[in-house]
């Protein structure tokens, strides 16, 4: 049962397609795009290239160069666009290629989006949406493979997607879109290409409400982004050895549902968490600290957190692979809290 | 290299001054004294430790914003820096609310959360004080761009110091408004010195030259003279709000004060003989007044019955300031997100 | 009982003298430039000014403007300047004024300066050390008040220190400077007039090692930088509540002394961690993890953190104070988590 | 502005080229033959799957890595870019470990942990590839830096492409670099294109003028025709050592294939006769040959057994790192720390 559980079963009456994740994203992009007039993209080969990744595909021709804005590379540059155009009556979309590329820009996303609204006693907004990546294993070193979310998560101001699946992410760009605030979207370079069903018509997802993308009983499985496929994966092999894991994506990072992280540790009573992030001072220490608080007098097991190896992403597959939890590693970790050595 | 155009002044001596014109000028000179005074105001309340923190004075520097401003409508946008009371209060600020935020207090533009290096007013279009070095180059060129999308006719200007030329976003920002014609002006008070070090140590090549390379129209103007600032302010608004595309202003002028009010020992840095010069020389005050007088425009009486009123609104607005409330204790939870 | 326990009394046959934090680091620094031609300082305003917080006074007038070298306002290019140096031959020291502008430099720090030894299959190397700033409280509002030590926390090749006294200041700052890898030292501004004891003479103190600030058997008090001394303002109120508190400074966040933590943290059965970043995704997240996890089944009750508000810093005061850790509320955290309400 | 001087090309040509010019341009050939042929092999590696990852080739721009580093000494340093194996290759690096980098093989240069993007060989005083656009600046800049403090007489070369210019940190660093005469050389490749977008549509202003306004000393010079590239090399590396400080040289060239090897469908970006009208009119590999003939200095026969020595070469150092083995897993963990 690695479908996810509570989502689409909500939408009725409409038409359910399988569509990939990077279409879905496309999707949600150009609906808004037709929707709202005060939305537009920029950023690096975004119009007819369509981003390295494809993503973008048919935008341009559909909305136009004055819509869909190829930038020079100049990261801090148009991000800084993007907080005074948002700012003065636009909803800015700002495509950070890389995620690694966010390190360019952080004074423009934290010194100025994040604290703006606050700064200003309320007065001025910040409806801007940076959408940049994560994820390593696509062979591409130390420089373009980091998941930095972390940075951005513990700011305040700042508002926090890692979408997990296609329906998630095509709901959560269009909440991204439509919030007053500034929004760091990351999309994993490695799912673009995942498929999963994604109802026709008009919906949105809200932050701060996390998914169960499977329901269990043994342990409790935190996972974000493409590590809810990891997990997803794993669950199907513990369950083969009697091990029922419920599967928890936060899908936000800000706003953050512990509420309901909580309440499934409290009832399997041992609780994994996997990111892709570093493992060292990352989201697995938020969520596990979180857990280890809300669920104190329920966990059987201390929390285990898994997160990418603390080490420079290396090129060399054979090294690279070692760097990421995998379905294998978490079932070490699953059956050792439970007690199956 | 394009040298500003020769001022409008010469040509003007000549004709008599129109009552509209005069009245238009001391105007502009009642700003520049407000900003004066109440730059002041908040010495004394620094040094009478009614303050909290710090503050960095725009004393000498009136003439800039003030002309740039003359140029502006309200709804025009504008960036300022640390140093900025004097943009918020060229922008159409008042005095009051300015101080209750330089105090802390819940009457404050921004509800006592920014204090003096964030004010910002969206009802006159300031899009913000920013204590980051060249932190307004992103809003200023944004807001720009937002209006060029908006097909609005308003126009950005981005405030900054010389030494915001050394943080390179500042030319990202400057090669994208050329690229796409952004209506942004970007207007460098080149007061000589980032901090405590003269900019001789900090910046080489040629300041308008960075601007030209990048595609940015550029003119150079002594920032002491709010008639030739102006003139120049006028043409480059017209400009951009033509479609012409975006400009960079460079003005000559001085801080009178420290980098900031607890700068009081400068003679590491600075002469006393080179402040003492400036005062005596190029006082932006002195050269209008000097002007207007010389015209026939205005009498030492005017001038004394403006700074009476000035002083007097400048106290009135220091007197709310003080006697307003703190923030509900509260307050510091809220407007993190819209 | 709130003298450092383990540290000046280690050093013997050498006069003691009482010095500002901020002195203590001028004469690291300066003796390190005495010891070492390599060593340089860069930075904006450094020279004659000493910094804004006058921290290297004399300095140059010492070295000469050669190795105490003014800067333009660029964090980035300095930075990287820095890195370039570092790798061929120089030990800079860059200085950064407020902790907030490492935003502006993170590029630099995380993607070249951070990698490059082990990108480079171990051959280059970086040493490095960016001193700058943390804390807030000192009326200079949302952008000139963030602790943001968390953000090179989480990246791996990076070292990270936080002192919390003069004396560890110097030792560690000496540290930092002999290590051949990339170091972000972190002062507390509000700390800089802090006096304590500091011996004369050449000593260092070793990453990676926690020290006991305080010995006690009640409850646990991992703290950081200003925020140790904070916790030992605590203490004294908590002794006359009857509560022992123990304070754990783990003086440098990578390499993180997990075991002493841990073992205080077994010992009282209660811990509490504070540091002055955000608490969210921040600092305390990942050392109340660590003990959580730890000392899982020594624990009577939920780790406690205690960061900063997740709030940009506001400017007035009244507001201002509400958003750090102070010895009352750590107090009233303590007392709770001891069943004393 | 300064223009490039006239190269050199059309006194020597008079001139009867001697044994030892001859040889020393031969040479040159041959490296630039060797970038080439080695690219190819890269690319046959992609499309036969044995290569991970992608791979940007600098097929068609040998003239400037071969033409800049013919001017360094072997303690000079370089910083190359993501395009960057034939900077390696110019400046010493050998074919095998290269292409074990390549292959992600412990007997790389990285010992498999940079890859393309981050190959780095210290002994031939190469800090490395970068995958960061602009990210070498901060690095050739500290490099120049360092041995001018160490009163070295080292140069630094900082190569990088034309997209470069849009990051601001490169005008941070050009400040200081001239503020204080670093000896430092940026070498823009102008290849025109940013990926997928031409660079008219992301840069305004001047190229040339930009360095130039920062107060480095500028030339331009045909990127194609490593006489000439060699020849301005030559100049401002010896300014560059003699310390009259950093210098600019734009280059003009073009790279053949995609902007990585799986960029292969081109055409909504660049037009195919483009792509044609470069590779038969301003190779740099059929430039230098034409010359060489022309002067007599070499015949079909000698450019027949370069080639064939270059390709053995080369498939030796591909099939070694083929044979090579991969790193054992506990090299993950080292070198996170020196
Ligand atoms: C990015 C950044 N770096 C450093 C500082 C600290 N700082 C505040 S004002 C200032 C000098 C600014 O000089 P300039 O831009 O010429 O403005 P002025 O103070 O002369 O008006 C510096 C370095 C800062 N606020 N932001
Ligand atoms: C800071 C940064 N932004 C974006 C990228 C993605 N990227 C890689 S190469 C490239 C284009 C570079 O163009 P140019 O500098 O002209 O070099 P060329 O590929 O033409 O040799 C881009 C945008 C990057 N690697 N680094
Ligand atoms: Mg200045
Ligand atoms: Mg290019």
């Amino acid at each position: 049962m690695s479908m996810p559980s509570t989502t689409i079963s909500q939408q009725s009456g409409q038409g359910v397609r399988e569509m990939t994740l990077g279409k879905a994203i496309n999707e949600a992009l150009a609906e808004e795009l037709r929707r709202d007039p005060r939305v537009f993209i920029m950023g690096e080969d975004v119009a007819e290239a369509g981003t390295p990744f494809k993503v973008l595909s048919g935008l341009v021709e559909e909305f136009g160069p004055a819509r869909i804005i190829d930038s020079p590379i100049s990261e801090a540059g148009i991000t800084g666009l993007g907080v005074g155009g948002a700012m003065t009556g636009m909803r800015p979309i700002i495509d950070l290629m890389f995620g690694d590329f966010i390190a360019l820009a952080m004074d423009q996303i934290v010194n100025q989006a994040a604290k703006i609204h606050y700064m200003s006693g309320g007065k001025l907004k910040v409806p801007l949406v940076v959408r940049t990546t994560l994820g390593a294993t696509r062979r591409t070193a130390a420089q373009h493979s980091q998941s930095l979310h972390a940075w951005v998560s513990h700011i305040p101001g700042l508002k926090v997607v890692l979408p997990s699946t296609p329906y998630d992410a095509k709901g959560l760009l269009k909440t991204a879109i439509r919030d007053d605030n500034p929004v760091v979207f990351f999309e994993d370079k490695m799912m673009y290409q995942l498929k999963g069903p994604v109802p026709e018509g008009d919906y949105s997802i809200p932050f701060g409400v996390a998914d169960i993308k499977r329901v269990g009983s043994d342990v409790t499985i935190v996972a974000t982004s493409s590590m809810v496929q990891v997990a997803l994966a794993a669950a199907e092999i513990l369950e083969k050895l009697d091990i029922s894991a419920e599967i928890v994506d936060p899908r936000t990072m800000y706003p953050l549902d512990k509420e309901t992280m909580i309440a499934s540790a409290k009832k399997t009573s041992r609780a994994i968490v996997i990111d892709e992030g570093y493992e060292r001072y990352g989201v697995t220490a938020e969520l596990a600290a979180d857990i280890a608080e809300g669920a104190f007098y329920y966990l059987d097991a201390p929390v285990k957190r898994l997160g990418a190896m603390d080490v420079p992403v290396p090129f060399s597959p054979v090294l690279e692979d070692l760097t990421v939890p995998t379905p294998a590693s978490v079932v070490e970790v699953a059956k050792t809290l439970c007690g199956r050595v | 290299m394009s040298q500003a155009k020769a001022s409008k002044a010469g040509k003007e001596a000549e004709e008599k001054l129109s009552q509209g014109e005069a009245d238009r000028w001391l105007a502009l000179y009642e700003q520049m004294l407000t900003i004066r005074i109440f730059e002041e105001h908040v010495n004394q309340l620094y040094i009478t430790a009614k303050m909290p923190g710090l503050a960095h004075l725009y004393t000498g520097e009136e003439a800039i914003a003030v002309g740039v401003c003359a140029a502006l409508r309200r709804d025009d946008y504008i960036t300022s820096t640390h140093r900025g009371h004097g943009h918020c209060l060229a922008k159409g600020a008042s005095v009051d609310r300015m101080f209750a935020e330089l105090l802390g207090k819940a009457a404050g533009y921004c509800k006592g959360k920014g204090g003096s290096m964030h004010i910002a007013d969206q009802d006159t279009g300031n899009l913000g004080a920013n204590a980051i070095v060249g932190g307004g180059a992103g809003l200023a060129t944004g807001a720009a761009m937002s209006s060029k999308m908006r097909g609005s006719d308003q126009v950005a200007v981005c405030f900054f110091g010389d030494g915001a030329l050394g943080q390179g976003v500042l030319y990202e920002l400057m090669n994208m408004a050329a690229l796409w014609k952004y209506p942004v002006i970007y207007v460098c008070e080149n007061n000589y010195y980032n901090e405590y070090t003269h900019n001789s140590e900090t910046t080489a090549g040629s300041m308008l030259g960075r601007a030209e390379a990048f595609g940015v129209y550029g003119e150079m103007v002594d920032g002491q003279d709010v008639r030739a600032v102006e003139a120049a302010a006028q043409r480059l608004v017209a400009r951009a709000r033509k479609g012409e595309g975006p400009a960079f202003l460079l003005c000559d002028t001085y801080r009178y004060h420290g980098h900031h009010v607890g700068d009081v020992s400068r003679s590491y840095y600075r002469s006393k003989e080179e402040e003492e010069a400036w005062k005596a020389n190029r006082d932006p005050l002195k050269i209008l007044r000097g002007w207007l007088i010389e015209q026939g425009a205005a009498s030492a009486e005017t001038f004394a019955q403006i700074e009476q009123r000035v002083e007097a609104q400048v106290s009135a607005g220091e007197q709310f300031a003080l006697d307003a409330p703190y923030p509900d204790p509260s307050e510091v939870a809220q407007d993190v997100y819209a």
